[in-house]
């Protein structure tokens, strides 16, 4: 009498759940991700995210490419939020393929621009959070901050968004000279900022009841699972390719690699999530005031080829981006096209969990649970 | 537009102020759908952030299509979400409008060449009113493409007849 | 660990099944192993105390003009130590197990070298395409890949 | 004034009409003022300053607004009930706009002076409630469905909690007539109820902080059955798209806007009248002329007003059943256990 | 005793965390707005910022150079090649321009504003400006020519070209026809070695 | 009769009230239908209270009657609901015939 | 002289003529360009799933027949505090009574969970579980 | 003739016996339970028109806010959102509408002929407020009726609830 339901992957519904659709234009989906939900009531009994509403054949062009510099474009656009921290991986997994060492200078220069760009990318983290969990306000307060960083890589390079900054052995600019009085002026704002967000998001209690103890992430599960990045801190989980892989001159500085401690809840719920990226926000700061003072003088392009053309051979260079590591496989065959580059996106595997921790959890907590996730859609569907 | 809907002639002084009037109301609150796509996506969002401020120009962001004027496409419109598109335009009530921001939605942008699940421009499946090139557009240039789609409205006339 | 002593632990553990040790190829030497042990192999690094590779990096789909291949890239968290596993497979029939059960990673970068490549991993609960639409045609990173004219009436060419 | 309009058309209903339609021409203005407020204020906190470009600093925007709705197309889905869809508007705004028939607005006007005042706001608000249920049900989306029961549910529930606190105010005052309960508080400020009310000291004393806790209730109570943050899940943009009027557009979802923005004077209002006195003056008898004790109403439910917007920029939202939790575990035995104090304090004083 | 102490606890709890944050809005309430009022007021770009391309035509020498680094390929271009006696004029860095360009179109809907087309061009004619403000009604408008030839140029110039590859192909035909060793007429050279 | 609202007029309407609850009880199968049904009949059954009470010199004790008619419905009303919901759990269906049907 | 009832109705009616006012305006000005497809359901741009069935939280329910229960507590108790204050000491006591076997009752579904809206019954993942199952 | 306060009472006869005829003879069970919200507002209307000003607002506030949303809850949980038909058999019908037609007829002939005892009300006495004579009734005459409708109350509370309990959670695997 009544057709047997299904979800899209076979499994049949009981009579008490119904399937709803959240996405691909949904307000709390960050892009356009969509999750296909099995409910009963408001209890969530399966997630089935279904992506590739932004496949944008990334893989397919750096194949078309005549010229690795070419791909860097591209890379840009994979992690649109983080883009100088895709640019470094990237020029990391060229550089291991032509064995090229960069000067110093744009090795610190680099991890500054990486490190203002996690603060950025954590800013649009945290506040679409803020979001999803219903406040307004302070994701404002963390996209005015932002554009403040915004505002130095525009100084730097001239673009705001997708910067085509860092290139296989260098740089395509020097910093400016205006630039670190700014940066200098950046971080005392921003310490401001980050108590302010405390005090009106991280620690409120409508907040904690919110995240704390929702989409519990066990540590074995998120490394089974490969997550990275601060899903994978949040758990407890002390690994920062930063600290543990060392590349560049991370090594130099001093830093704290933060993990969930479970302070509200369970270790590895949406607030130590959360909660890492507002702590490794001031790590940041941290960082980049020790590479601003100690940035040493030089060029910045010495070791930039003339013509990329590496030996065969296939590398796998990985560095950690604000969402985790973001690994490239690039296979090269001797010309200057590279023969396949595959990019180990940490959002995509990262997301690929989403429907283990959000079973029996409610809607509102999955629209939690995904905005803890922080996954940005351009490099899930690459 | 319902009974007044092109039924009168030029030049009515009352029917004229009318037609600004109503104009100048559907310039000035352009409620935005709340849909992002890609990269162009967070340049949107900037746009409505504290520097920008979408909103002093009366947009606010609503999520359903059905109370929506205008639909910016931001990003990059694959061939998986062409549909979904469509349908979203297909539920805004009118008048509705449409801003393509960015390269991407433009024309398939940076993806164009070897972009096999990229549509090539919005365009092939929704009309648009303005493009706004740039990818990403700063939001500055999304500010003035919205401009520029209140100039156009400001132009068209809904009560007297076109003649 | 390095490549070399992996590389001579697995090749005393599994003679039969590695077909060859790439440790030429710079910088990333790999080795190639046959398909069908994959798994073994897979569980054996896993779980032995002195690799313990708890962690698949990446899992890719490689068309090598007439084979396709997938490479695993494996660390350890542990020992901080990685490794490169290669599978080549003949283009007609590319099956390859599955390691979903093993690392739970491979779930999606299976399901998206199978939607790249239409490598048909063995035993994955839902090979289901990830990326592409359900309905599209072909696998698009295949390097003799024809992009359609159409899709749902859409033009797809610029 | 009422009695004026009245005399001005003898034996004739017309009087009773003009009576009746007095408050539309409060709520219209006010739907502006405070829909550019919001903005405004909202803008504010966050370091920006919305509204700028539709008149001076952006003040005809709320008009041009509903001018724009105006000319909005109408859609009604083929998959609604079209019935029910075209009515539901005209409940949730009958719903709220009788509500206002016993807004004391000044001495002078009340649409009426029922002295089941506070009784009757408390059982009107109902219509709003089928009004919404029936919106959901018509526009047969899920969303809206979901979104209109949780705003049922939710209003049934905090009506608890307001109610026992409005009958604690009853049991001190001996009158649910919201004008006579301005009128007992038209002493000067420290007649208000949330200041013990126009009763000896020591009682007032013992009053005071029985009172605040009410009045806290009364706040929060107030603020979920107008469905705004913290308390807007039927409307959670994250989650519900926007709730039960997803599928309306044009004039019909405008409809809905105004009723949700008069609904937030009504509770608003009766806060200001139970509890800060009404239209009376905060300085007694001074400044206390009929003007005045229309700006008085109308300042005050403007103050809460803005404390109601001020929270909902400020908070996160809650959960569903965190949200039942708050009603009937917080609320409803806080209301309860003030109740019972109450009417200690009453029977021994 | 546990639960009644929590439940208390996240009752106050809840309000001081509530009063804290209105305290942090209502200081923001009286802190001024960082919005830049864009029509009205503009924000000042650094130098570097890259927005629309430009391309000094008058500069270009038609090199193809910019049209090759362009990972998306929107610059299209053709060259006619001049005659020796055609004097095109100097670029401003003084080299001699030897090409005609009447197709130089920059299609500035598909270019990802990258930057890498800017890099090598010899002449440092091409270039991004911090102009943002280009939006059209019409896609078509979006796809700049900067090419200044008008059409009967490009005729006399296709044409004279064509009538010197004829003649170049005669007399090497002429050459092949000879047992001589072939002249040698210089080609055109490549575009990095015209600096 | 005239058209002057007396008495009469009040206990017909109610009367007919009465009888469409009635009917309502009779043929409706779906067991909230019938919930509407007796809601209907005690309306109908208030609205003689009250007007009685009204037209024998305004007794409250009419009123009181109704009140309690009136509680005793919300009570009902919430009692009855709750079984019909929990048929509804065990049965799928809230139809009355086709429980009795399917309970043995 | 309308009585306040009556005025009370011409709210209702006044506020009845001014939705169907501003309707009527609107339909003066709106276009009317109906397709199917604009009259489709809205689900996020997807495709409605499966038949518009909605199977709804039973909480909703437990909460509304409290809700009934507490509501006609109020009906009980508005006229009681109406004159609580003349009468004094017994009607208090009596409203105690009253309110102290409600009260027991609330305390009752309190502690057997009632008044609990669907809590989420979380599933934390487990690794060995995850890996066992090779569905 | 007919003054104000007539035209009042048919307008209220009127939306009673519409709407529910509307609840009884729908099709479609949504709609009954929304016309129900007309019929209980028409029966306010009759109470107000009976004086009976407390009662009025009563019935507002537990048959509109109470029961009806009650019923809606039941009736949106136990359908589907669209083919809400409901299978009203023929069976009974000519029967029902047969014993519904005498009981109608019975009553109303019944109500014709009797010759009821009134007593004429003076204006004070309606202008009065019901509520508190009914709130002295409550403590005085209908005292042990006010306290066992808590006990009630209690009972049906618990009741319902037990009834309506949720026998098993929702099985997440
Ligand atoms: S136009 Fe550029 S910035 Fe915008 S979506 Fe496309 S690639 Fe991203
Ligand atoms: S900026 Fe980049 S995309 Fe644009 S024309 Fe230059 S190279 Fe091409
Ligand atoms: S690189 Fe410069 S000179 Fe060469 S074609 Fe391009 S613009 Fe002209």
């Amino acid at each position: 009498m009544e057709t047997v339901l299904k979800t899209s992957h076979g499994r049949t519904l009981r009579t008490e759940e119904m399937v709803i659709n959240m996405g691909p234009q949904h307000p709390s989906t960050h892009g356009v991700l969509r999750l296909e939900l099995v409910v009963d009531g408001e209890i969530v009994i399966d997630v089935i995210p279904h992506i590739g509403y932004l496949h944008r054949c990334f893989e397919k062009h750096s194949e078309h490419m005549t010229n690795y510099q070419q791909v860097i474009p591209y890379v840009d656009r994979m992690d649109y939020v983080a883009a100088m921290n895709n640019e470094f991986s990237f020029a990391i997994a060229g550089e291991k393929l032509l064995k090229i060492q960069v000067p110093e200078r744009v090795e610190y220069i680099r991890v500054i621009m990486a490190e203002l760009q996690r603060i950025a990318s954590h800013l649009i983290a945290i506040g679409t959070f803020g979001i999803d969990i219903g406040a307004f306000t302070p994701f404002l307060f963390c996209f005015r901050d932002r554009e403040k960083i915004l505002d130095l890589f525009e100084m730097t390079c001239g673009a705001r968004l997708l910067y085509n900054y860092i290139w296989i052995g260098g740089l395509s600019h020097d910093l400016p000279p205006e630039f670190i009085p700014k940066a200098k002026e950046f971080i005392v704002d921003f310490r401001k900022t980050i108590k302010e967000i405390n005090d009106l998001l991280s620690y409120n209690h409508i907040f904690i009841k919110r995240t704390a103890n929702i989409g519990v992430l066990p540590a074995d599960v998120a490394i089974n699972f490969g997550c990275t990045g601060p899903m994978l801190r949040g758990s407890g989980v002390n690994w920062d390719l930063r600290k543990n892989d060392t590349y560049s001159v991370y090594n130099k500085f001093d830093f704290e690699v933060c993990v969930g401690k479970g302070e509200f809840g369970t270790v590895g719920d949406c607030w130590d999530r959360y909660m890492v990226r507002v702590n490794e926000m001031e790590q940041s700061l941290r960082i980049i005031e020790q590479a601003i003072s100690t940035l040493p003088e030089g060029s910045i392009s010495s070791a930039i080829p003339k013509r990329v053309r590496p030996n065969p051979g296939e590398v796998y260079g990985r560095a950690e981006s604000p969402r985790g590591e973001l690994g490239f496989y690039i296979v090269s065959d001797g010309t200057g096209t590279p023969y396949r580059i595959k990019a180990r996106s940490p959002a995509f595997v990262n997301l690929s969990v989403i429907s283990e921790i959000s079973r029996g959890y409610m809607i509102a907590d999955l629209v939690a649970i995904t905005g803890s996730i922080d996954i940005v859609l351009g490099e899930v569907d690459r | 537009m319902g009974l007044l809907d092109k039924q009168f002639e030029d030049g009515n002084i009352v029917i004229t102020s009318l037609d600004n009037l109503l104009n100048w109301a559907r310039l000035s609150s352009l409620w935005q759908m709340q849909f992002g796509l890609a990269c162009c996506a967070i340049e949107m969002m900037a746009a409505s952030a504290s520097n920008f401020d979408m909103m002093r120009f009366g947009v606010i962001p609503r999520a359903t299509p059905r109370q929506c004027d205008v639909m910016i496409v931001s990003g990059t419109v694959t061939l998986k979400m062409a549909s979904r598109i469509k349908r979203l335009y297909d539920q805004m009530s009118e008048p509705r409008y449409v801003i393509s921001m960015g390269s991407c939605s433009n024309c398939g942008g940076p993806y164009w060449e070897h972009g096999y699940h990229v549509l090539k421009g919005v365009d092939r499946i929704i009309p648009v009113d303005v493009y706004v090139p740039g990818c990403p557009p700063r939001p500055e240039a999304l500010l003035e493409g919205l401009i520029k789609l209140q100039e156009k409205v400001r132009n068209y006339s809904s009560v007297k007849s076109v003649a | 660990m390095t490549f070399q002593e992996i590389s001579e632990i697995l090749k005393q553990k599994f003679e039969t099944a590695i077909t060859a040790v790439k440790a030429e190829v710079q910088p990333d030497p790999y080795i190639i192993v046959e398909a069908k042990s994959i798994k073994e192999i897979s569980t054996f690094l896993r779980d032995d105390e002195s690799l313990s590779f708890d962690f698949l990096n990446c899992l890719s789909g490689l068309d090598l003009k007439g084979k396709l291949a997938t490479v695993y890239h494996l660390s350890s968290m542990k020992h901080n130590h990685k490794f490169v596993i290669r599978i080549e497979v003949a283009t007609e029939q590319p099956n390859i197990p599955s390691i979903e059960s093993i690392w739970k990673t491979a779930n999606w970068h299976e399901r998206e070298a199978f939607d790249m490549f239409g490598i048909i991993f063995d035993g994955h609960p839902d090979l289901r395409r990830i990326l592409m639409p359900y309905d599209w045609d072909g696998y698009p990173l295949k390097k003799d890949y024809q992009v359609p004219e159409f899709y749902n009436g859409m033009k797809v060419p610029y | 004034m009422a009695e004026w309009i009245l005399s001005q058309f003898p034996d004739s209903i017309l009087g009773y009409v003009i009576i009746g339609a007095l408050p539309l021409l409060f709520i219209l203005p006010y739907a502006l003022v405070t829909i550019y407020l919001e903005m405004k204020m909202a803008a504010h906190m966050q370091d920006r300053v919305a509204y700028m470009r539709t008149g001076w600093h952006g003040t005809l925007q709320p008009f041009a607004d509903i001018l724009k709705l105006l000319q909005k197309e109408d859609i009604i889905p083929t998959a609604a009930d079209k019935f029910l869809f075209i009515l539901a508007p005209y409940l949730v705004f009958i719903g709220t706009y009788a509500t206002f028939a016993v807004l004391p607005f000044s001495s002078q006007y009340a649409g009426s002076e029922l002295y089941l005042g506070i009784y009757y706001v408390i059982a009107v608000s109902s219509i709003t409630v089928v009004g919404i249920l029936m919106s959901g049900w018509a526009s047969n989306n899920k969303w809206s469905l979901f979104g209109a029961l949780r705003a049922a549910a939710q209003i049934v529930s905090y009506e608890i909690p307001t109610a026992l606190a409005l009958i604690s105010v009853v049991m001190v005052a001996g009158t649910m007539n919201l004008q006579v309960l301005s009128q007992q508080q038209s002493g000067g400020i420290f007649d208000w109820y949330i200041f013990g009310g126009p009763f000896p000291i020591v009682k007032k004393l013992l009053l005071i902080p029985i009172m605040f806790v009410l009045f806290l209730i009364q706040l929060t109570a107030s603020m979920a059955e107008v469905n705004r943050t913290p308390f807007d899940i039927p409307e959670a943009e994250s989650e519900l798209v926007q709730g039960y009027n997803t599928e309306y557009s044009g004039m019909k979802f405008a409809i809905f806007y105004l009723a949700e923005y008069a609904n937030l004077f009504v509770v608003s209002a009766i806060t200001v009248v139970v509890f800060f006195g009404g239209w009376a003056s905060p300085f007694g008898n001074y400044l206390n002329s009929g003007g005045w004790e229309l700006f008085w109403f109308v300042l005050k439910g403007m103050f809460f007003v803005s404390i109601n917007i001020w929270l909902r920029w400020t908070l996160p939202r809650l959960r569903v059943d965190q949200l039942m939790y708050v009603s009937w575990k917080v609320l409803t035995p806080f209301a309860l256990v003030c109740m019972i104090l109450v009417g200690l304090i009453v029977v021994s004083f | 005793m546990n639960q009644v102490a929590e439940y208390f606890g996240n009752i106050t709890q809840s309000l001081k965390t509530i009063a804290i944050g209105m305290g942090v809005t209502f200081r923001h309430l009286f802190t001024p707005a960082v919005t830049v009022q864009y029509p009205t007021v503009k924000m000042k770009l650094p130098e570097r910022a890259r927005n629309r391309l430009y391309v000094n035509i008058d500069d270009c020498i038609g090199c193809d150079q910019c049209s090759k680094a362009c990972p998306v390929d929107c610059i299209e271009i053709e060259i006619i090649k001049s005659t020796p006696e055609d004097d095109l004029g100097i670029t401003s860095s003084g080299s001699k321009k030897k090409l005609h360009v009447p197709v130089f179109n920059i299609d500035i809907a598909k270019c990802c504003y990258c930057g890498l087309c800017v890099y090598p061009c010899p002449t440092e004619c091409i270039y991004m400006t911090p102009v943002y403000e280009f939006s059209e009604f019409d896609r078509q408008n979006l796809i700049y020519n900067y090419a200044r030839m008008s059409p009967s140029e490009i005729e006399t110039a296709q044409l004279k070209a064509k009538k010197m590859d004829e003649e170049l192909a005669a007399k090497k035909a002429a050459a092949a026809l000879a047992p001589k060793p072939p002249v040698t007429q210089p080609i055109p050279p490549p575009a990095n070695t015209a600096i | 009769m005239t058209f002057t609202v007396s008495l009469n007029h009040f206990i017909f309407v109610s009367a007919i009230l009465f009888s469409l609850g009635i009917y309502a009880v009779l043929t409706r199968r779906n067991a909230i239908m019938v919930l509407m049904g007796i809601e209907l009949i005690l309306n109908s059954a208030n609205i003689n209270f009250v007007a009685f009470s009204r037209y024998a010199g305004m007794d409250v004790n009419g009123h009181l009657a109704a009140i309690f008619v009136i509680f005793l419905a919300a009570c009902e009303a919430a009692v009855a609901l709750a079984i019909v919901l929990n048929i509804y759990k065990q049965f799928n269906t809230v139809n009355v015939d086709e429980v009795s049907t399917m309970k043995d | 002289m309308l009585t306040d009832f009556g005025r009370i109705f011409i709210f209702f009616i006044v506020g009845a003529i001014f939705t169907a006012g501003g309707l009527m305006t609107s339909w003066l000005f709106r276009p009317k360009r109906y397709y199917p497809q604009k009259l489709s359901t809205y689900e996020c741009g997807e495709e409605p799933i499966g038949d518009s069935r909605v199977k709804i939280n039973v909480r909703f329910y437990v909460v509304a027949l409290i809700f009934v229960v507490f509501e006609v507590e109020v009906l009980f108790i508005f006229p009681w505090a109406l004159i609580f204050q003349k009468v004094g000491m017994f009607a208090y006591l009596e409203m105690l009574f009253f309110l102290l076997i409600l009260i027991v009752g609330y305390a009752y579904v309190w502690a057997k969970g009632d008044l609990d809206w669907d809590k989420p019954i979380p599933v934390i993942p487990q690794l060995s579980k995850l890996l066992n199952n090779k569905s | 003739m007919l003054n104000l306060y007539d035209y009042i009472f048919y307008f209220f006869a009127i939306v009673i016996l519409g709407s529910s005829f509307v609840v009884v003879f729908s099709r479609n069970i949504v709609h009954s339970a929304f016309a129900l919200l007309f019929t209980f507002f028409g029966v306010a209307g009759f109470y107000v028109l009976l004086s009976a000003d407390f009662l009025a607002i009563t019935q507002l506030l537990v048959y509109v806010g109470g029961i009806l949303v009650l019923l809606l809850f039941g009736v949106m949980l136990t359908n589907n959102i669209v083919n809400v038909e409901i299978k009203s058999g023929t069976m009974q019908t000519l029967p029902a509408s047969l014993i519904a037609a005498l009981i109608a007829g019975l009553l109303c002939g019944i109500f014709y002929v009797s010759n009821w005892y009134l007593v004429p009300t003076t204006p004070e006495l309606l202008n009065n407020t019901t509520a508190v004579a009914i709130g002295y009734a409550f403590i005085t005459t209908w005292i042990l009726p006010f306290e066992v409708a808590s006990v009630v109350l209690l009972v049906a509370m618990i009741g319902a609830v037990i009834i309506a309990r949720r026998e098993k959670a929702p099985e997440v695997e």
